[in-house]
């Protein structure tokens, strides 16, 4: 299929700028208020898809409050920035018990993979996507952080 | 680059040895506002006109390759999206196919009717991305504006299907991770209702525009031989005459089951590989509208196993990706990391071919041959 | 006493005024620019200092003024310095002499609404904004840059160009109203009862034509082509020096628009003043009239910059010498017959 | 630890990918000769028809090899005449393979070996051939750009990541990496966290982090910072 381009316009047309003003025509339509696209982003908070992957967090179980992380270490494996240290202990009873859990996220490209590696409903890439901090050493996130959450600073604006 | 092929200029004659001396060199990028990215072209100059171009690349050098070996098949996935950011969907629908090619395994036609939506959606907001920009370098800034304006209608699909925008990461070897959510279709057929009226709106500033044609006609020219001995593929080959898709001609996916046509070009210009974008922009709206009416039910990933491990050997799967044809040369050694992945980014190849196309031109022309190249620096240095 | 007021006070006073109200204007310019061409694409523009970004126009000078000063090393230290403030004055002092409205009483004294009426007002206006690409040009050149120095020359190529073209634009009118005062020029287009715009249609589009390749604006701003040559002449200027070149290239616009008004559009009278049933028109004062009209060219101007793509250097050459040049000639050979053979 | 992890990658040296650790991650050769898991996968097939033939007729002893794998046709052939191959391939009457895709190599330190592979593509029938051929270290072969103009930038690629010299290439530099870098960073011996030192500091002026690692393949890092 060849393309087709446009004949070429009547001396008529080519004087009165025909070309330029259906131009201006179109743009000046496109005033209205109406038309306008602009998110006022601080004033006025996007709403991000239920799927996004945002900041990290590790999920407690809301009954008794205990981690659902089983330590098994998938997450770590599946990184392929290798950004997850995963600390544990055996339990008297031979099992295994998350002591650490460490997150950099200075590295983290929030591609998913932990999220799908991991058994458990534990680990989950949140809708936060106020990450912007000062320096890097808050990057690291320690098990703490990420069982709260991040708490990203809010600007009114 | 020292062949000089097509357009050149004779330097022989007495009155280019008379201006001889007053040629100035000057450095286009890395830090220009239309070279797209890092790129770097070394323009040598007799007043406005150019009389040799040299690209300057590798600034955004982070040896994707490299990592590829390093990592395994299912983590090096993520990082192909950083290479052609604008179009992370194509990329990685190319190498989750070719590393199902050497597992013998096919997707499910329901994930394969999904790649074949969300891959040509990409290729309309990449084509978007495309317009805008070539537009804004040549000075008509307004269409910028209206190209963003759908490409995030497009944008907002991706986020919703995957949780990304940009960077999406949305196949998986074997198929797809995510299953469609509510209303995807209904989104989708939104944004394919209302597309072709949006291009009718660009095509209204551009197409008969006495300025843009001035800009684009014969600026650039790349005939169909010359465009072959380059290696010069997708859009750019096509305007220049040579009908050859590879959704086409070795159809990938469900691409077969589709009915769209492929736009060429006959005289290679700027304005050709204007019109064959723009209407490739329609039939990828095309096969999107087919594709989402008959999406089939079904698993939506094939058995793989967590570990994936290719047999011994080596494969060339190469996709249409928008900017041209996209190559992936996996060679495995059976173990669970590529023993090498080769990536053949169009752009890197289709961006040789920029110093014929502007000898002889102007600066203002150069820009303007970049913006047609539709490259992508991360794409370019991988 | 009466010397000193007439020839000191009151053109001191009307200077200051001009100037200060010009200085805002064309702070405020812009803003209505960036807010025109957001409203364009479907955007909103400048939104957070003060409501709807109003002051937006006062934070930007604070920063530029407040920014550092940065001469490139091997740039020539005078001229560089200079250049800027010889585009900026010429640009100001052209105002001496456009005629915002007719006289008017003031302490039971007729005072004029302009600066000074010369004998010889549009020759002016012509002489001394040329004046201002001098500026431009020893800017770029003194940058000691490349994309400065090629901007500079493309601005120099197309201002001799579209000079003449401007010049031969104006005979036409010249030529009906019999005089080159800018005062006179409107009083006879009362007298005419009709806009020289009616008489002149042709030479009108050809001066709003030049008159936008005068100033560098889109759709001729390759001077400073921004997706070209960066931001041509201006590259290497930073802080206040480019605030200067950046208010006197606003300040030509309102110029252009000015003269415009003046020499096509009736300055200050009403719409129609030839006819009576609409009288009531006379109501809004005639300094009103001419701001709105001017604000309307203004908005042209930020109009085409927001629809057209941008001509490149060799098309803007040939689109002023092969076009426009014979249209303008021929405007003058047109406009001087006709005028000839009415007046038997 | 280690019995959970199905994903564990080999991470000791990528080199030659053998773990040869402990861990029992990738057994290599199957210790248990058990039933048919060994047949089981694509299989190399011998390809012969009118275009080995004819490439065969033309270059009697350059053809070593021929066969397909995978629904892809391979076509294994001598250094020495590389360049002529390819020119017949685009020219010949059979299956005219006029575009040239790409270019490239795979090292293979074990063999001390190099393979080109250039992929070929026919716009008459829409098919493939990959064409490829090994050379020892520090051999030169012959640049293909006298046959496609674009293999310029590819055959530079391959020069600045492995160090494969092109003959008769017009213009054979670094192309990614700086001129003055030491190394070709696709060698399988050149580890991923290696780079020029020296560079690095010399031109950026910072003492890389990553020095830290020169010589050692690990992937458990440190605070770099």
């Amino acid at each position: 299929m060849k393309v087709v381009r446009p004949e070429a316009m009547s001396i008529l047309k080519k004087i009165f700028l025909v070309d330029l003003i259906k131009g201006l025509l179109l743009t000046f339509s496109y005033q209205r208020p109406s038309a306008n696209y602009t998110e006022q982003y601080p004033k006025v908070r996007p709403k991000v898809s239920e799927r996004f992957r945002g900041a990290p967090r590790l999920n407690n179980d809301p009954v008794t409050g205990e981690t659902l992380c089983i330590a098994c270490n998938l997450c770590a494996l599946a990184c392929p920035e290798y950004c997850i240290e995963v600390g544990w202990e055996r339990t008297e009873e031979g099992k295994k018990a998350l002591t650490t859990f460490t997150f950099d996220l200075s590295r983290c490209m929030f591609c998913g993979l932990c999220e799908d590696a991991c058994p458990t409903p534990c680990l989950e890439l949140t809708q936060d996507f106020e990450l912007a901090l000062y320096g890097r050493k808050d990057m690291k996130w320690d098990r703490q952080k990420l069982e709260e959450g991040n708490q990203p600073i809010v600007y009114t604006r | 680059m020292t062949e000089t092929r097509g357009k050149s200029f004779d330097m022989s004659t007495d009155e280019q040895t008379l201006f001889d001396a007053n040629e100035v060199t000057v450095s286009m990028g890395p830090q220009h506002p239309s070279t797209h990215g890092v790129l770097q072209v070394r323009l040598k100059l007799d007043g406005e006109k150019v009389m040799d171009a040299e690209c300057v690349i590798g600034y955004l050098h982070r040896g994707v390759e490299k990592l590829g070996e390093n990592q395994t098949y299912g983590q090096f996935v993520p990082t192909l999206d950083r290479m052609d950011y604008i179009a992370a969907v194509s990329n990685c629908l190319g190498y989750c196919e070719a590393i199902e090619k050497m597992l013998e395994v096919e997707a499910p036609p329901r994930a394969q009717y999904v790649r074949v939506i969300l891959t040509e959606l990409n290729r309309i907001s990449s084509h978007l991305l495309w317009l805008g920009t070539h537009a804004l370098d040549i000075g008509a800034m307004t269409v910028f504006l209206y190209c963003f304006r759908e490409r995030e209608e497009i944008l907002k699909i991706f986020e919703n299907y995957c949780g990304a925008r940009l960077t999406t990461h949305v196949f998986r070897i074997g198929g797809l991770q995510y299953e469609l959510y509510d209303g995807f279709e209904d989104e989708v057929r939104a944004f394919v209702k209302g597309f072709p009226e949006k291009v009718d709106e660009y095509e209204t500033l551009l197409t008969e525009n006495r300025i843009w044609l001035g800009r684009t006609r014969d600026v650039g020219v790349l005939n169909k031989q010359d465009a072959i001995d380059m290696g010069v593929t997708g859009p750019c080959l096509r305007a220049s005459g040579v009908e050859w898709d590879i959704r086409k001609s070795n159809p990938y996916a469900a691409y077969a089951e589709f009915d769209f046509d492929v736009p060429t070009g006959e005289h290679g210009d700027t304005y050709d590989r204007y019109l064959v974008r723009i209407e490739e922009m329609r039939q990828s709206n095309r096969i999107v509208s087919q594709a989402v009416e008959k999406i089939p039910g079904g698993p939506i990933r094939a058995k793989v196993g967590k570990i994936i491990k290719p047999p011994v050997g080596d494969v060339y799967h190469s996709i249409e990706a928008p900017k041209g044809e996209l190559g992936y040369y996996v060679v495995s050694d059976g173990s669970t990391q590529p023993y090498r992945v080769r990536v053949r980014p169009p752009s890197y190849v289709n961006l040789q071919a920029l110093r014929q196309m502007v000898i002889g031109h102007m600066v203002a022309d150069v820009v303007a041959v970049i913006g047609t190249l539709d490259i992508v620096l991360g794409e370019i240095d991988r | 006493m009466d010397f000193l007021i007439d020839y000191i006070l009151i053109p001191m006073v009307k200077i200051g005024v001009v100037f200060g109200v010009i200085s805002l204007v064309v702070a405020y310019l812009t803003l209505l620019e960036r807010k025109v061409i957001a409203f364009i694409q479907v955007r909103l523009g400048p939104m957070r200092v003060g409501p709807h970004g109003l002051l937006q126009p006062i934070a930007d000078g604070l920063k530029l003024m407040l920014k550092e000063d940065i001469v490139p090393a091997g740039a020539d230290r005078l001229i560089f310095t200079m250049a800027p403030i010889m585009t900026l004055i010429p640009a100001f002092i052209v105002f001496a002499v456009i005629p915002f409205g007719p006289d008017f009483e003031l302490f039971g004294r007729q005072v004029g609404f302009f600066i000074t009426d010369l004998n010889i007002g549009v020759l002016y206006v012509l002489a001394i904004s040329s004046i201002g690409i001098l500026g431009v040009i020893l800017g770029g050149w003194a940058s000691n840059s490349k994309y400065p120095l090629l901007g500079a020359l493309r601005s120099a190529a197309q201002m001799v160009s579209y000079e003449v073209a401007l010049g031969f634009s104006i005979i036409g009118v010249l030529l009906l109203a019999g005089t080159l005062s800018l005062v006179e020029i409107v009083e006879a287009q009362r007298d005419a009862g009709v806009w020289y715009v009616f008489l002149q249609p042709v030479g009108f589009v050809l001066f709003f034509i030049c008159g936008v390749a005068e100033t560098n604006r889109a759709p001729f701003d390759l001077p400073e082509a921004e997706s070209e040559l960066v931001a041509g002449f201006h590259t290497e200027y930073s802080g206040f020096r480019f605030s200067l070149f950046f208010l006197a290239e606003y300040a030509s616009m309102i110029v252009i628009s000015s003269m415009a008004v003046t020499l096509f559009w009736g300055g200050w009278l009403r719409p129609f003043p030839g006819i009576g049933a609409l009288g009531f028109l006379d109501y809004i004062p005639p300094f009103v009239w001419f701001a709105l009209k001017v604000l309307v060219f203004l908005y042209l101007y930020l109009w085409f910059r927001a629809s057209w793509p941008r001509y490149r250097y060799d098309q803007l050459m040939s689109l002023g010498w092969r076009i426009l040049m014979p249209i303008a000639i021929a405007n003058v050979i047109v406009t001087a017959a006709l005028a000839l053979a009415l007046r038997r | 630890m280690a019995e959970e992890d199905p994903h564990q990658p080999p991470r000791g040296d990528a080199g030659d990918a053998a773990p040869g650790e402990a861990k029992p991650a990738v057994p290599k050769p199957p210790p248990k000769p058990a039933a048919p898991p060994k047949p089981k996968g694509p299989q190399k097939e011998p390809w012969s028809d009118a275009l080995v033939e004819a490439v065969r007729k033309t270059f009697p002893d350059e053809v070593p090899g021929a066969y397909t794998f995978l629904g892809q046709r391979n076509l294994v052939v001598r250094k020495e005449r590389v360049a002529e191959i390819l020119k017949f391939l685009r020219q010949n009457p059979v299956e005219p393979f006029d575009f040239l895709s790409d270019v490239t190599a795979t090292h293979w330190p074990k063999e001390e070996e190099f393979e080109l592979v250039y992929v070929l593509f026919s716009f008459r029938t829409h098919g493939r051939v990959v064409v490829k051929t090994r050379i020892r270290e520090w051999e030169p072969i012959d640049s293909a750009t006298a046959v496609w103009p674009g293999a310029n930038w590819l055959e530079r690629e391959i020069y600045d990541m492995f160090g494969v010299r092109f003959e008769g290439h017009p213009n054979l530099k670094r192309i990614l990496l700086p001129e003055d870098w030491v190394g070709f960073p696709l060698r399988k011996d050149y580890d991923m966290r290696l780079q020029d030192v020296e560079w690095v500091r010399k031109h950026l002026g910072i003492d890389s982090g990553q020095k830290f690692y020169v010589g050692k393949a690990r992937h458990d890092d440190g605070d770099q910072g």
